[in-house]
């Protein structure tokens, strides 16, 4: 299974998601720049955190607009899988990949620390190495991780079972809690956590680990085992 | 505003308009000289900003040269845009402290923010990733409404800019004084990681070279920011406006991967950032290393706004822009670096041999100056230096105990004191954890931060407790470096140099060239007994207004080395059953101390005393004893004394509690602020070999279950609160202090 | 050259705490007269003159400028003053 | 009830990095005609009429809602319409 980490002009967590899949968990993965990223031989696509253009206008929306995101539209469609980590999120949902949006912070303030975080569907491509139910502890690090949806798609986020994350304890003001959401299909993930600062005990937190582990082992049941 | 028409040379010569461009009489007779003809409107702004405080040092030079910079592990001493030291495995730190005082105080989140982006530059001009970076913070007494503006605008400004580039910001201080109400300080701090063989220098050399310009176009941001810097902060300064600068860190963030992939061509031979005084200082200063001359034609500079004179381009201090000068032919690789990056990169002149400055605009020559008499020949004041009035009257004073009827409620307002409580509301707001690195994130006495693909890590710290340094500056200055040295030291880690920011009131104030002087002397002789080199740091002046300054604030900026991960030590206590230490005995302290500030709203009497050697040998030990294994937490005892170091060890997330037993008088136990002590615990079954190593430890109770800490002295219980009721005040108090209204 | 004006403003039922600050901080300053605060954004474009402008320039706002999950917007064209 | 619009810009000379970045994007998404992009604020108050409304208003703005070292700011007022 092979990971293209894109950067985009002002990611700045891009190295971050590199050094979790490649060094860390050892997959095949390449940082590529996101004017000439092909995208073609991926099999998983990750949208680091960061500030891609400075967060200006609305975060993420500058970058949505650019030709990378045309195929990773592409790649998602043909139901592989995405994960759009903190900016990452904000690019997806800004590039319509996934529902709704994020607003800034209900205290205005950026925030950084540990957060607990219940996992609330274990039944995706990203987290069935987990427990339903199960709390385990991530980073946050956003000024503008309010996750907003109107009323009827909330509605729709419940029925299909696409809210995949919650906060124990909100910071930041979602709707519902939110901390990560997947696509209707189940293959496109956006969280403000970050899973990818969470590999090493070390750093406080090994919990991230297993969201990777968990596309690695569906990735490998879906495609080795059918080939 | 500024003339936008050519003043004649005679006219700034006849109307004395040098003045108002910040050179007085005599420094313009030298320019006169230097040139042998007046000066030209833009070559003597030229000067002007050159030979101020803030790109000179005139008035502080003759102290720096005291600093020990030299080393076998220093690879870079002051000198460059930071100082470099060793660490082993072909690799080296790179740190420097920088200060954006008066900038701050004029607009809070951009002054700040653009401080940082200035010293990340510094470092990653050397050829080195930033890995980390750390602040020191000065205001007035949080009741005020204009310190809640300029407090959270400062660090709103400093996460605006720091978050947003990547470089997590792992630490610093923050304090409270009413000298610093009308002069925050804001001092930044960066720390870079660099492979000995990517160490470059800001160095014009090879003649007919090519001079390329890199980064944001120039605007009429902060013209005469330098001046400007360097002047008393006067009351109309809101008047000085178009001094502020206006950042862009993503900008910046662009710039440092395009710089860092840069600094592998071989095509490139010298980068320095635009600071202080722009084009102006890193064109000479590089011109000026190298031994050359540069030629440059501002008409190719890229400008943002019209009609910009020659005057304007060269002292705008527009943020992010970088000079470089690459070999001659191979321009064009480096500008596809930069271009890759969307970034503008442009040739602007030629190295030349003859060793000037020629700047040319409109096919005209607009100046033609030595370059040396810019970088090196600036003058140097040895100015008059008188011991401050108060200061003998102090030192006469007795040492008395504080009279404290109810010691647990004392307790209790000393842990909501602004200056003690908890910084969580400003370090929340860091991003402190991105590149993933952060091993002890901000709140612990060091901040730790591994180095990839070894198992070593980085202790870093800022301090300085600026109220013994007014006391008694001499002392204070050792005293802020050793306790820099020792929060390192309870990291785990062993201190490698110091960077130090110098902010001080008016020097030509004899008593505060004399604060300047002796608490210089007083870091002198840390420095050298702790073996902590001076390898960078910076001056900042004329921090006062309406005739009162500051504190003399020397802030300490200190990186320490792991040899090992399992060196690093947190300050929180770690496991209930484990004995609790103090090392070096306790004295009656209290010139300086919060306890002073609390009862008396005053600072007065002696600071605190310390022997360098005593302070040597404590922390030699109890390093080497958390090297063997021996030690299970460590922190040092500061303001706030005993009590508040008991209380801090306990505030992490696990909650655990504390039992301990002292003798003696008990304001003097809980609350004095005597020197060069620390706070350890020790596994029981350790403790033969701990006492064994360190000499100066006294047993003084024990870690708990029952998340309670508890205080008796003299066999009377003096504290005894649960900790979580205790942590909560001590979290509380500066949001709710924002909160409040006066 | 025409200057272009996009008035840029949270949709209804889309909560602004940085609205609610302000209003707050108005209250706490002793401007309890005001009742309600909320913060767009204005983004000022100086456009070429050419066909469709009007049209290019809601292109632009559907594209890029705005968030129809969470904004509104209204563009003014006014004759830019030659400089 | 009144409705107070406030529109706050950068002053001329200052850097508007966020403006330059939606220009390029606006140019690299095929709207070349877009000469210049600067951003503002607006913000809009709902203020119960009273005396001297005017002035303090002005005062508002001065005190808070601009940064008079960068920022210049204007001020309309509208009758609001009733809800
Ligand atoms: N107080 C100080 N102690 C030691 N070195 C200093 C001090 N102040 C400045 N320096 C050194 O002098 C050199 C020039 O400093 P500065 O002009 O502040 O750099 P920059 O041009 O990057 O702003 C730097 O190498 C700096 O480290
Ligand atoms: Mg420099």
């Amino acid at each position: 299974m092979k990971f293209a980490v894109i950067a985009f002009p002002g990611s700045n967590c891009d190295r971050d998601m590199y050094r979790a899949v490649a060094n860390v968990l050892g997959a095949d993965a390449d940082l590529l720049w996101y004017e000439t990223a092909n995208l073609d031989n991926y099999d998983a696509i990750l949208l680091p955190g960061g500030f891609s253009y400075g967060d200006y206008l609305r975060t993420g929306a500058i970058a949505a607009t650019s030709n990378v995101m045309q195929q990773v539209k592409k790649h998602a469609a043909k139901g592989k899988p995405v994960l759009g980590v903190c900016n990452g999120f904000q690019i997806l949902t800004e590039s319509e990949l996934l529902p709704g949006a994020l607003l800034r912070n209900k205290n205005l303030s950026f925030m950084c620390h540990q957060e607990v975080l219940t996992v609330k569907n274990n039944q995706t491509m990203f987290t069935t190495a987990y427990n339903e139910g199960e709390t385990i502890q991530l980073p946050i690090a956003h000024g503008e991780g309010n996750y907003y949806c109107d009323e009827a798609t909330l509605q729709e986020l419940i029925e299909h079972k696409q809210i995949v994350f919650t906060y124990q304890n909100n910071p930041n003001g979602s709707i519902e809690n939110i901390a990560g959401i997947v696509n209707r299909e189940g293959n496109v993930l956006g969280m403000m956590p970050h899973p990818e600062r969470a590999v090493e005990q070390l750093l406080g937190s090994a919990d991230g680990l297993r969201l990777f582990q968990s596309l690695i082992h569906n990735w490998r049941e879906t495609y080795v085992a059918n080939a | 505003m500024l003339q936008t028409h050519e003043i004649s040379p005679e006219q700034i010569e006849n109307e004395a308009l040098y003045k108002e461009m910040g050179l007085n009489d005599e420094e313009y007779k030298m320019v006169k000289h230097i040139l042998q003809r007046r000066p030209n409107y833009t070559e003597t702004g030229i000067f002007s900003v050159m030979w101020s405080e803030h790109c000179s040092y005139k008035s502080s030079k003759p102290l720096l040269k005291k600093f020990p910079t030299k080393a076998p592990h220093v690879l870079q001493g002051p000198g460059e845009g930071a100082g470099i030291i060793d660490i082993g495995d072909e690799q080296a730190v790179v740190f420097k402290v920088e200060s954006h005082n008066h900038p701050s105080a004029v607009e809070p989140y951009q002054g700040a923010a653009t401080g940082v982006g200035g010293i990340i530059r510094d470092v990653f001009s050397m050829g080195a990733r930033p890995i980390a970076l750390l602040n020191s913070l000065r205001f007035g007494p949080l009741t005020n409404e204009r310190t809640k503006y300029l407090f959270s605008g400062v660090v709103d400004g400093i996460a605006g800019y720091g978050n947003c580039v990547g470089v997590p910001t792992v630490g610093g201080e923050v304090q409270f004084d009413d000298c610093y109400q009308e002069n925050p300080l804001v001092n930044a701090m960066c720390v870079g990681l660099i492979k000995h063989d990517d160490i470059q220098k800001g160095v014009a050399a090879g003649v007919g070279n090519t001079v390329l310009y890199a980064g944001a176009p120039t605007g009429r941001d902060g013209i005469h920011g330098a001046t400007f810097a360097s002047d008393d902060l006067a009351e109309d300064s809101l008047k000085d406006r178009p001094a502020v600068q206006v950042g862009d860190p993503f900008m910046e963030k662009l710039l440092i991967e395009a710089c860092l992939e840069v600094i592998q061509s071989d095509a490139l031979v010298g980068m320095q950032d635009m600071g202080a005084a722009g084009l102006t200082s890193s064109a000479s200063e590089m011109a000026s290393k190298a031994g050359t001359g540069l030629e440059m034609n501002l008409d190719h500079v890229p400008q943002r706004e019209a009609n910009m004179t020659a005057y304007e381009l060269m002292l705008s201090e527009s943020q992010e822009r970088m000079l470089l000068v690459v070999k001659k032919g191979r321009e064009q690789e480096i500008i596809e670096v930069f271009r890759k990056y969307g970034l503008q990169a442009v040739a602007v002149g030629e190295v030349i041999e003859e060793k000037t400055f020629r700047i040319f605009q409109h096919g005209k020559l607009m100046a033609d100056i030595p370059v040396d008499a810019l970088a090196e020949e600036a003058p140097v004041y040895h100015l008059p230096a008188k011991e401050a009035a108060y200061f003998q009257a102090f030192q006469q004073m007795k040492q008395e105990v504080p009279v404290v009827k109810d010691h647990a409620h004392m307790f209790k307002q000393l842990l909501q004191q602004p200056t003690i409580a908890s910084k969580e509301w400003v370090y929340d707001q860091y991003d402190s954890m991105v590149q993933t690195n952060t091993v002890v994130t901000p709140g612990s006495d060091a901040a730790v931060v591994r180095i990839q693909g070894t198992n070593k890590s980085l202790a870093m710290t800022t301090d300085c407790n600026s109220r013994y340094i007014y006391l008694d500056p001499e002392t204070g200055g050792k005293i802020a470096v050793a306790e820099a040295a020792r929060n390192i030291i309870c990291s785990g880690a062993k201190p490698l140099g110091l960077t130090d920011g110098l902010n001080f009131g008016n020097p030509t104030n004899p008593e505060v060239f004399w604060q300047m002087e002796k608490s210089v002397e007083g870091m002198v002789a840390a420095s050298e007994t702790l073996a902590t080199p001076v390898i960078s740091g910076n001056v900042s002046l004329y921090n006062q207004s309406g005739g009162k300054a500051i504190f003399p604030t020397p802030v300490v900026g200190m990186v320490g080395l792991h040899e090992s991960l399992d060196h690093i030590t947190s300050s929180f206590f770690q496991q209930a059953g484990d004995r609790i230490y103090v090392i070096g005995e306790t004295a009656c302290d209290f010139g300086g101390s919060e306890l002073q500030r609390l009862m008396q709203g005053k600072y007065a009497g002696k600071a605190p005393q310390i022997n360098l050697d005593v302070e040597k040998k404590r922390q030699d030990q109890l390093l080497t004893a958390i090297q063997q294994g021996v030690v299970s937490s460590a922190h040092d005892v500061a303001e706030g004394g005993l009590a508040v170091a008991l209380a801090e060890s306990l505030f992490a997330e696990h909650t655990l509690g504390a039992t301990v037993q002292l003798s003696g008088d008990p304001t003097v136990m809980l609350f004095s602020e005597t020197q060069s002590r620390f706070l350890v615990t020790v596994p029981e079954n350790k403790q033969e070999n701990f006492v064994h190593i360190v000499e100066d430890a006294v047993e003084i109770g024990k870690v708990t279950t029952d998340k309670h800490l508890t205080i008796s002295i003299n066999e009377q219980e003096y504290v005894s609160e649960s900790v979580a009721l205790l942590q909560a005040q001590w979290k509380g108090a500066i949001p709710c202090m924002l909160k409040t209204k006066a | 050259m025409k200057k272009v004006k996009v008035h840029i403003t949270l949709k209804e039922g889309v909560l602004d705490p940085q609205g609610k600050a302000i209003q707050q901080s108005l209250h706490a300053l002793g401007y309890e007269e005001v009742e309600e605060a909320r913060v767009g954004k204005m983004i000022e474009l100086q456009v070429e003159e050419g066909p469709h402008i009007e049209a290019r320039i809601k292109e632009m706002c559907d594209k890029l400028l705005a968030n129809p999950v969470i904004e509104n917007y209204q563009v003014t064209l006014e004759e830019a003053v030659q400089s």
